[in-house]
């Protein structure tokens, strides 16, 4: 309130303001009070140096002088803050720091700034920033801007966020705030509702429509909200068949328990982070593209390990499925600490590229791009997979060694080279889960231990050695365990299904999907 | 049938093993002062616990240099409980019985220090705690250096009331005892400044939880009733990497529903990609990025002495710090190293802190502590935008909870007392 | 059909494993104290029949009937061996770590029940049966030997003495000879010969002299049904029989 | 295995635990033959996994069942033991509520749940002691083994077991408090915790029970239904077509294992002082599989002895190297498996006895 009332305030006595030689820029040096009533002055004295000096503020680009002179870092130079002309500080220079107060004020004034802009994206932004902090004193901006404006995406935003500062004020005409309210209704998502429930204390009539628009609302996002959780059980689902598509070639395939899977997915998630590192040091250009380059290399990385592990350890202990998983605990114990020595305790800090943050939005329903792109990845993960096992001769080969060894190893099929290659494809695989993990989720030495089990789970409950099976059950088990958190809680839910999965389990031993036959039924 | 020689052996062997874990280091040498550091550097709390047993050797390697304590040298006794909570007890019975340390500086989590709290009352040892924690104990043998929940939570919510206007609150937590209590503490807090039921939602999710889809959403959705909403995130470790990861891809900005967290330190932001946090903002007693001389003599010694001139600094250090000075003057004032007489020497002792100022060890066996609100940096440091102007007395039993509200803690003689009912005018049990 | 003196009767039993027919429509009557040979080229549903008399493959359709009126169908392994049917498989698994002696005794017809065995201590009739079988498939002299170390001819047989112990009524016998010696052989199907008196047996045999020393009643099995049934000279008289082996 | 390897073992046990306590009672602090409380502590403890390995050893080394969540039955065992120490507290705890533990007063319990009741009385506890990890693993193995899910599937459901009970009880709404578990217990049948002399008791019932526990198991595997359990153990199937039902072996075996399990779970806790979730670990039981490994499968005094030296390893390691610990842990799992298929004691034994426990388990159909 007391900022709307400053605004008002200044939108009266702007003239005079400006006149009066009070400096807001010189006002950016003080303290956050002092920033946020200069950005709000600055945004509307029609300065010309409005724009990029609150732009530089919001980039942390504006630095103040002991002297409290403001510069803006441009590259290396240094920019005189009132003037825009080259100069050299006399002293170090600090960041001027900003607070969420200040924040959200640059947002409303880089809105009101950059309305006019000729490029349709940023006058879009403007108006959506315009939306997200309504503003009265915005209002005559808004109405010019409305009036000049013939994109009708634009438009639309700039109607809402017109009526959303028509709402803000005290002092609009009912028939305004009515049909304010109407076009926000028609905006029908989260951020209108909660611009309309704030109406609650208006007049009758205002509070009348507002509440029947909120509950409009409310009642379409409930529909959305049935799309939304299967967006969400789909994308646990796919995160699920990511950590377990590797394990359904080494134990569905193979029949090798591999308690160091957890460990391949972890070392995968490294590998994101090592070239990460690595491309931010060299190749800065491929910033964004670090996550794909990690993909091949991450198989590459825990696909050799996988295959030294077979070699050396594994094909030790064919047939012996029970001291396989008691060696490959050890291992994974090995693995953690050496990536703790290696790496440190700690977790590692790997960031999303650009085009991986955010959301869209369809209807009522929110899909965040990363986990869009995860989807999509596993989709693609495990149509690679299926393609390798069906279409090549090396999944030929495995699918041979596999059903008969002997006839296999007869038939001239180097039956070791053929082990340790699937043994390593489904490592492979599990490291390049962890590049989609690390997006998500720590990577940290503990980052495979998460998984394990639930890796198991899904891919006994889908059916050993049915890919098919692996996916339905990931997708059911993403689906269901969404469905059951709102309801039950995240714990509770979690133990329900795997209360579920036990009982499953022992009905149906051999999962969703068995294969049949005498030779499973060992 | 086995052979019995071999079985023998192996007998043998292990009889001398215990043989030689139960022959105590009685040739080991008395002229140093021990002192115990009880941290866990490996398991799952490594992450944390392992920088606490460096700062304190580095304290302790300094107070040597100065020339050491009553004329001796300190000697660190390090040991490893591997984040295993019984493991916890015995080694704290291994450094009291067996090395006989004159004062145990250790645990981080609660659950650590509850094993361990028997043994050093049985034992008559010295505990320095260095962690913000719940609240709802205090124990003649314990020293509590970290907050309690009025030091760090009620200011926080004190901040987001008056100067974000929050009325809408969502108080998010790991499930366990810490979460639980300060959001206890916390609701009944918010209802006293006149929050109805309707604008609190509580929420707890499992250790390590790493799909907040759902909670999220729910989040977004609660923030859109026409409040200015923030949440209070109680959330564990390694859970918030995530959580904030969900939180900026679901739009949700600093400026629109701003997360105040009271676990999130310097130490986890190394992990994250701090940029789409910025404006977040976390609640301790220190940051890393106060700037007073006292704070970055202290940087500057840590940087040198592990060598590493990244490594961060964090509120449970700066306790230990003042922990360790306290523990310093108090035997210096008292003399001696026994337990009793520090004890009783330790309440009143005033050292500087290193955000400018001074804590002071209470009759409660808490410190006092000015309380700190920072905001996520894109460097991974936190900017302070506000602090309480003076420091802090914790309130170890909270006046918020039904069962604590009658209760004070008071070593002072002649009171004597952890759990003091001011009603019934009786000590409650736990005294010694 | 079903005779006073009818044993076992598979009336059109069908399996199919993921669409394949193991057994298809498999009709098979077997008299009392009969002894009968089963042949069949490989995959012809030989064993898949001892699976579904012993309860361990359940099929799609059709019943097993034991003596009077018993759907074996709906009983599991145990059930069935506790009628009295022992089955012995093709490659001999005896209980490796434990001794002659004692696979005979967990072999003896007598209470299962863990409740039982938990105390049980060995009787002296126990002890004079263990002996007398023990004679009969020449194995006294090891009966403290472990029954891993013994020879591969010697397991066959204390295969054959753990189904002697049991007591059945009807031995399935898959494979007895494979791998022996031919005198081996030879002391086998005199072994059968003399089981035979008391009981009936079901013997699956690759072996065409050994089938033809036992000089009894053939079945040829062949897709998972009965191709050809008779003595051994009309079987192997019968051109189809001749084509599924020899042609193709 | 052998009755006089069991002997001896019976005598170290008892022997030590006794020599141990006499010492720890009678000498001064100052004797070099003194042995310190903490000393005594320890060793209890050791004694304690000792019973979870033999309890493994009995359903691994001998039915052939590889239980990855044994650990649960020693902590829900422990936990019954906990509940009642809890309940013994009284009035001393820190807010002096007669009936609720601490934990339940500050968060605003206002009665005790259901759950809690009984546990005042020792009998009952005890009785619960045994009761609860029993009934878990009867309805557990009734429907595991009746529907014939065994080897690796068996392992995995048993560690999604153990895994769904750590989440439980991790939850504060559950009343078993939390994360944080039960602590600050005082006196246990009203003798103090705290005394030299309790600690040597309890020392003292660990190794009687741990002794009663291998004679019960000894009897079990050398009797008929021994023979049977082994022959299970090697060809499941065979045993079927000889009359026998597995499942009810298997299910007896595995239920006496959990009761056993259980009751080193409760002398555990008033040793340690302290009982929470993280024993619930998967990583616990996986450990106690390892014990008896390097012991020796199949060989009860193996399952003592590895239970033991690995622990004198952890508690020793964890001091000096604690980096290494893990690699020491992972190499031991590693070399085990691969070079040591009989453990430790398998070393004495004449070679082809190692040899059958290396085959599959299952035989070829």
């Amino acid at each position: 309130m007391t900022l709307l009332r400053v605004l008002l305030l200044l939108l009266v006595l702007s003239p005079f303001v400006a006149r009066a030689g009070d400096d807001p820029i010189a006002d950016l040096a003080g303290n956050y009070d002092d920033i946020r009533h200069a950005v709000d002055a600055l945004s509307v004295s029609g300065n010309a140096r409005a724009e990029p000096v609150i732009a530089a503020l919001q980039n942390g680009a504006l630095m103040v002088a002991a002297d409290r002179s403001l510069w803006i870092r441009e590259g290396d130079a240094m920019l005189d803050a009132r003037s825009g002309a080259p100069g050299s500080p006399n002293g170090p220079l600090k960041p001027v720091r900003l607070n969420n107060a200040v924040r959200r004020a640059i947002e409303a004034a880089m809105g009101n700034l950059t309305l006019f802009s000729a490029d349709p994206a940023r006058r879009l932004k403007a108006a959506q920033a315009l939306f997200a902090q309504p503003d009265p004193a915005a209002l005559p901006t808004l109405d010019r801007a409305l009036a000049k404006e013939s994109v009708a995406g634009v438009r639309r935003l700039l109607q809402q966020a017109q009526a959303a500062a028509v709402l803000a004020g005290a002092d609009a005409p009912i028939p305004d705030r009515l049909a304010a309210i109407v076009v926000l209704r028609a905006r029908g998502d989260l951020a209108a509702s909660n611009l309309l429930a704030a109406l609650a204390g208006q007049p009758p009539e205002v509070a009348a429509a507002a509440a029947e628009g909120v509950a409009a609302i409310a009642r379409a996002q409930k529909i959305w909200a049935l799309a939304q959780g299967v967006f969400y059980g789909i994308s646990l689902g796919s995160v699920l068949l990511l950590a377990a598509s590797g394990l359904a070639i080494t134990f569905g395939v193979m029949g090798v328990i591999n308690m160091a899977h957890g460990e391949m997915v972890m070392l995968g998630a490294y590998t994101t982070f090592v070239v990460q590192q690595a491309v931010g040091a060299w190749l800065p250009g491929l910033a964004a593209a670090g996550v794909l380059i990690a993909i091949p290399l991450a198989f590459i990385v825990s696909g050799a390990v996988g295959i030294a592990i077979e070699r050396l350890l594994i094909s030790f202990l064919y047939g012996r499925p029970l001291e396989t998983l008691l060696a490959t605990w050890g291992l994974s114990l090995g693995l953690q600490q050496a990536v703790r020595s290696l790496f440190g305790a700690s977790n590692r800090d790997v960031s999303t590229p650009g085009w991986m943050s955010g959301a869209a939005q369809w209807g009522g329903v929110t899909i965040t791009f990363n986990r869009l792109y995860i989807i999509i990845f596993a989709a693609f993960v495990l149509a690679a997979l299926m393609a390798v096992l069906r279409a090549t001769p090396l999944g030929l080969q495995m699918r041979a060694v596999t059903q008969n060894r002997r006839m296999a190893a007869a038939m001239g099929i180097r039956t070791p080279w053929i082990d340790a290659l699937t043994f390593g494809l489904g490592s492979g695989v599990a490291g390049m889960a962890g590049v989609a993990l690390s997006q998500i989720d720590n990577v940290s030495p503990n980052l495979g231990q998460g998984y394990i089990i639930d890796s198991f789970m899904v891919v006994v409950f889908g059916g050993v050695g049915n890919l098919w099976g692996t996916l339905v059950s990931a997708l059911t088990l993403g689906i269901v365990n969404k469905f059951l958190e709102p309801v039950a809680g995240a714990v509770l839910g979690k133990i329900f299904v795997l209360v579920l999965l036990i009982l499953f389990i022992q009905r149906k031993p051999r999962g969703l999907f068995p294969l049949k036959g005498r030779a499973v039924e060992a | 049938m086995a052979s019995l020689r071999t079985w023998l052996r192996g007998a043998a062997l292990g009889a001398a093993a215990l043989a030689a874990l139960s022959l105590p280091g009685a040739a080991r040498a008395q002229d140093t002062i021990k002192v115990g550091i009880l941290h866990s550097l490996s398991g799952t709390m490594a992450i944390s616990e392992t920088t606490l047993k460096d700062v304190m050797l580095m304290l302790i390697d300094e107070q040597n240099r100065k020339g050491g304590l009553l004329g001796k040298k300190l000697e660190p006794v390090v040991v490893d409980p591997a984040s295993n909570w019984p493991l916890f007890a015995e080694k704290a019975r291994e450094l009291l019985s067996v090395d006989k340390v004159a004062a145990v500086f250790g645990c981080w989590t609660s659950v650590s220090r509850k094993s361990v709290l028997p043994v050093f009352e049985e034992l008559d040892g010295i505990l320095f705690y260095p962690v913000q924690y719940e609240g709802e104990e205090s124990s003649r043998n314990v020293f509590y250096t970290g907050a309690a929940p009025n030091q760090q939570a009620i200011p926080a919510v004190d901040y987001l009331m008056n100067e974000e206007g929050v009325k809408r609150w969502v108080l998010a937590g790991t499930d366990y005892v810490y979460p639980r209590t300060t959001n206890k503490i916390l609701e009944a807090y918010l209802k006293t400044k006149g929050v109805a039921d309707a604008d609190i939602m509580i929420n707890y999710t499992p250790f390590g939880h790493s799909d907040w889809q759902n909670i999220v959403a729910q989040i977004k959705k609660f923030g859109s009733a026409g409040k200015k909403t923030a949440v209070v995130s109680t959330i564990n470790g390694d859970a918030n990497v995530p959580f904030y990861k969900e939180l900026g891809n679901q739009g949700i900005k600093a400026t629109d529903i701003p997360v105040v967290a009271f676990s999130v330190g310097e130490e986890e932001l190394a992990g994250i990609d701090t940029k789409p946090l910025i404006g977040h903002l976390a609640a301790w007693n220190y940051f890393e990025s106060v700037d007073v001389p006292s704070n970055k003599a202290f940087i500057d010694e840590w940087h040198g002495f592990t060598k590493k001139p990244n490594r961060t600094t964090n509120d449970p250090m700066e306790a230990h710090y003042i922990g360790f000075n306290m523990w310093v003057k108090a035997v210096e004032k008292a003399g001696t190293t026994q337990p009793d007489k520090v004890i009783d020497a330790m309440i009143g002792v005033t050292v500087p802190n290193l955000t400018g100022g001074y804590a002071a060890m209470m009759p409660n066996h808490h410190i006092t502590k000015p309380v700190l609100i920072g905001e996520v940096q894109g460097d991974g440091q936190f900017n302070v935008v506000w602090q309480t102007p003076g420091t802090v007395v914790a309130q170890e039993w909270s006046p918020y909870l039904e069962g604590s509200r009658d209760l004070i803690a008071d070593w002072r003689k002649p009171l004597s007392c952890g759990n003091f009912n001011v009603k019934t005018g009786k000590c409650g049990g736990a005294s010694k | 059909m079903t005779t006073r003196d009818t044993l076992l009767y598979l009336d059109g039993v069908t399996v199919t494993f993921d669409g394949f027919r193991a057994l298809n429509a498999l009709s098979l009557v077997l008299e009392q104290g009969e002894m009968r040979a089963v042949i069949g080229p490989n995959g012809a549903g030989k064993t898949t029949m001892m699976d579904v008399i012993t309860g361990r493959t359940r099929p799609d359709t059709g019943r097993v009937v034991f003596g009077r009126d018993t759907d074996l169908t709906r009983l599991d392994e145990p059930a069935i061996a506790a009628l009295g049917i022992g089955r012995k498989f093709q490659k001999p698994t005896v209980f490796e770590p434990h001794t002659v002696w004692d696979n005979l005794l967990l072999a003896l017809a007598g209470d299962r029940r863990p409740r039982f065995t938990l105390w049980a201590r060995q009787s002296a009739e126990e002890r004079t049966r263990i002996e007398a079988i023990l004679a009969t498939i020449r194995l006294a002299d090891h009966a403290r030997r472990r029954a891993g170390d013994l020879s591969h001819g010697q397991k066959q047989w204390l295969e054959i003495g753990m189904l002697l112990a049991q007591e059945p009524q009807l031995l399935l016998v898959d494979e007895p000879v494979a791998g022996m010696t031919d005198a081996e052989t030879e002391q086998t199907a005199e072994l059968l010969r003399e089981i035979n008196r008391s009981r009936s047996v079901v013997v699956v045999e690759h072996d065409m002299a050994f089938v033809r020393a036992l000089g009894v009643r053939v079945t040829v099995l062949h897709e998972g049904a009965v191709l050809s049934e008779g003595s051994i000279d009309h079987v192997s008289a019968d051109p189809r029989v001749v084509e599924v082996y020899l042609g193709r | 295995m052998s009755g006089r390897a069991t002997m001896v073992c019976l005598v170290l046990v008892l022997g030590g635990a006794a020599v141990m306590a006499a010492l720890n009672l009678a000498t001064p602090a100052a004797s070099a033959l003194h042995v310190p409380a903490y000393a005594v502590s320890l060793a209890g403890k050791y004694l304690c996994y000792a019973m979870l390995a033999v309890a493994v050893d009995l359903v691994w080394g001998f039915a052939g069942i590889l239980s990855l969540g044994h650990a649960a039955f020693f902590a829900l065992g422990g936990y019954a033991m906990g509940m009642y120490l809890m309940r013994q507290i009284g009035t001393r705890g820190v807010y002096g509520n007669a009936v609720l533990p601490d934990f339940m007063v500050f968060l605003n319990w206002k009665s005790l749940p259901w759950y809690w009741y009984g546990f005042d009385h020792p009998a009952f506890a005890v009785a619960m002691v045994l009761l609860v990890p029993g009934v878990l693993a009867l309805v557990f193995g009734w429907l595991a083994f009746r529907s014939r899910v065994g080897g690796v599937y068996l392992s995995i459901i048993t560690q999604a077991l153990t895994y769904a009970l750590l989440l439980a009880f991790f939850r504060n709404d559950m009343g078993f408090g939390g994360n944080n578990g039960l602590t600050d217990f005082k006196d246990m049948f009203s003798i103090p915790l705290h005394l030299d002399s309790t600690r040597d008791g309890l020392l003292l019932a660990t190794a009687v029970l741990l002794a009663a526990e291998l004679l019960v198991a000894r009897h079990v595997v050398t009797s008929r239904f021994g023979k049977v359990l082994i022959a299970v153990r090697d060809s499941e199937s065979r045993t079927r077509f000889l009359g026998y039902r597995p499942e009810s072996y298997k299910l007896f075996v595995f239920v006496l294992s959990a009761v056993m399990a259980g009751v080193g779970g409760a002398l555990y806790v008033p040793q340690v002082g302290i009982i929470n979730p993280g024993e619930f670990a998967p990583a616990n039981s996986i450990e106690a599989v390892i014990w008896v490994a390097v012991g020796g499968r199949g060989t009860l005094v193996g399952a003592v002895l590895g239970a033991v030296l690995v622990n004198l390893g952890k508690t020793f390691f964890t001091a000096t190297l604690p980096d290494l610990w893990l690699f020491a842990l992972g190499a031991l799992f590693i070399l085990v498996t691969l070079l040591l298929p009989g453990g430790l004691l398998g070393l004495g034994r004449r070679r082809p006895r190692a040899a059958p426990v290396t085959q599959a388990p299952e035989p070829a159909e």
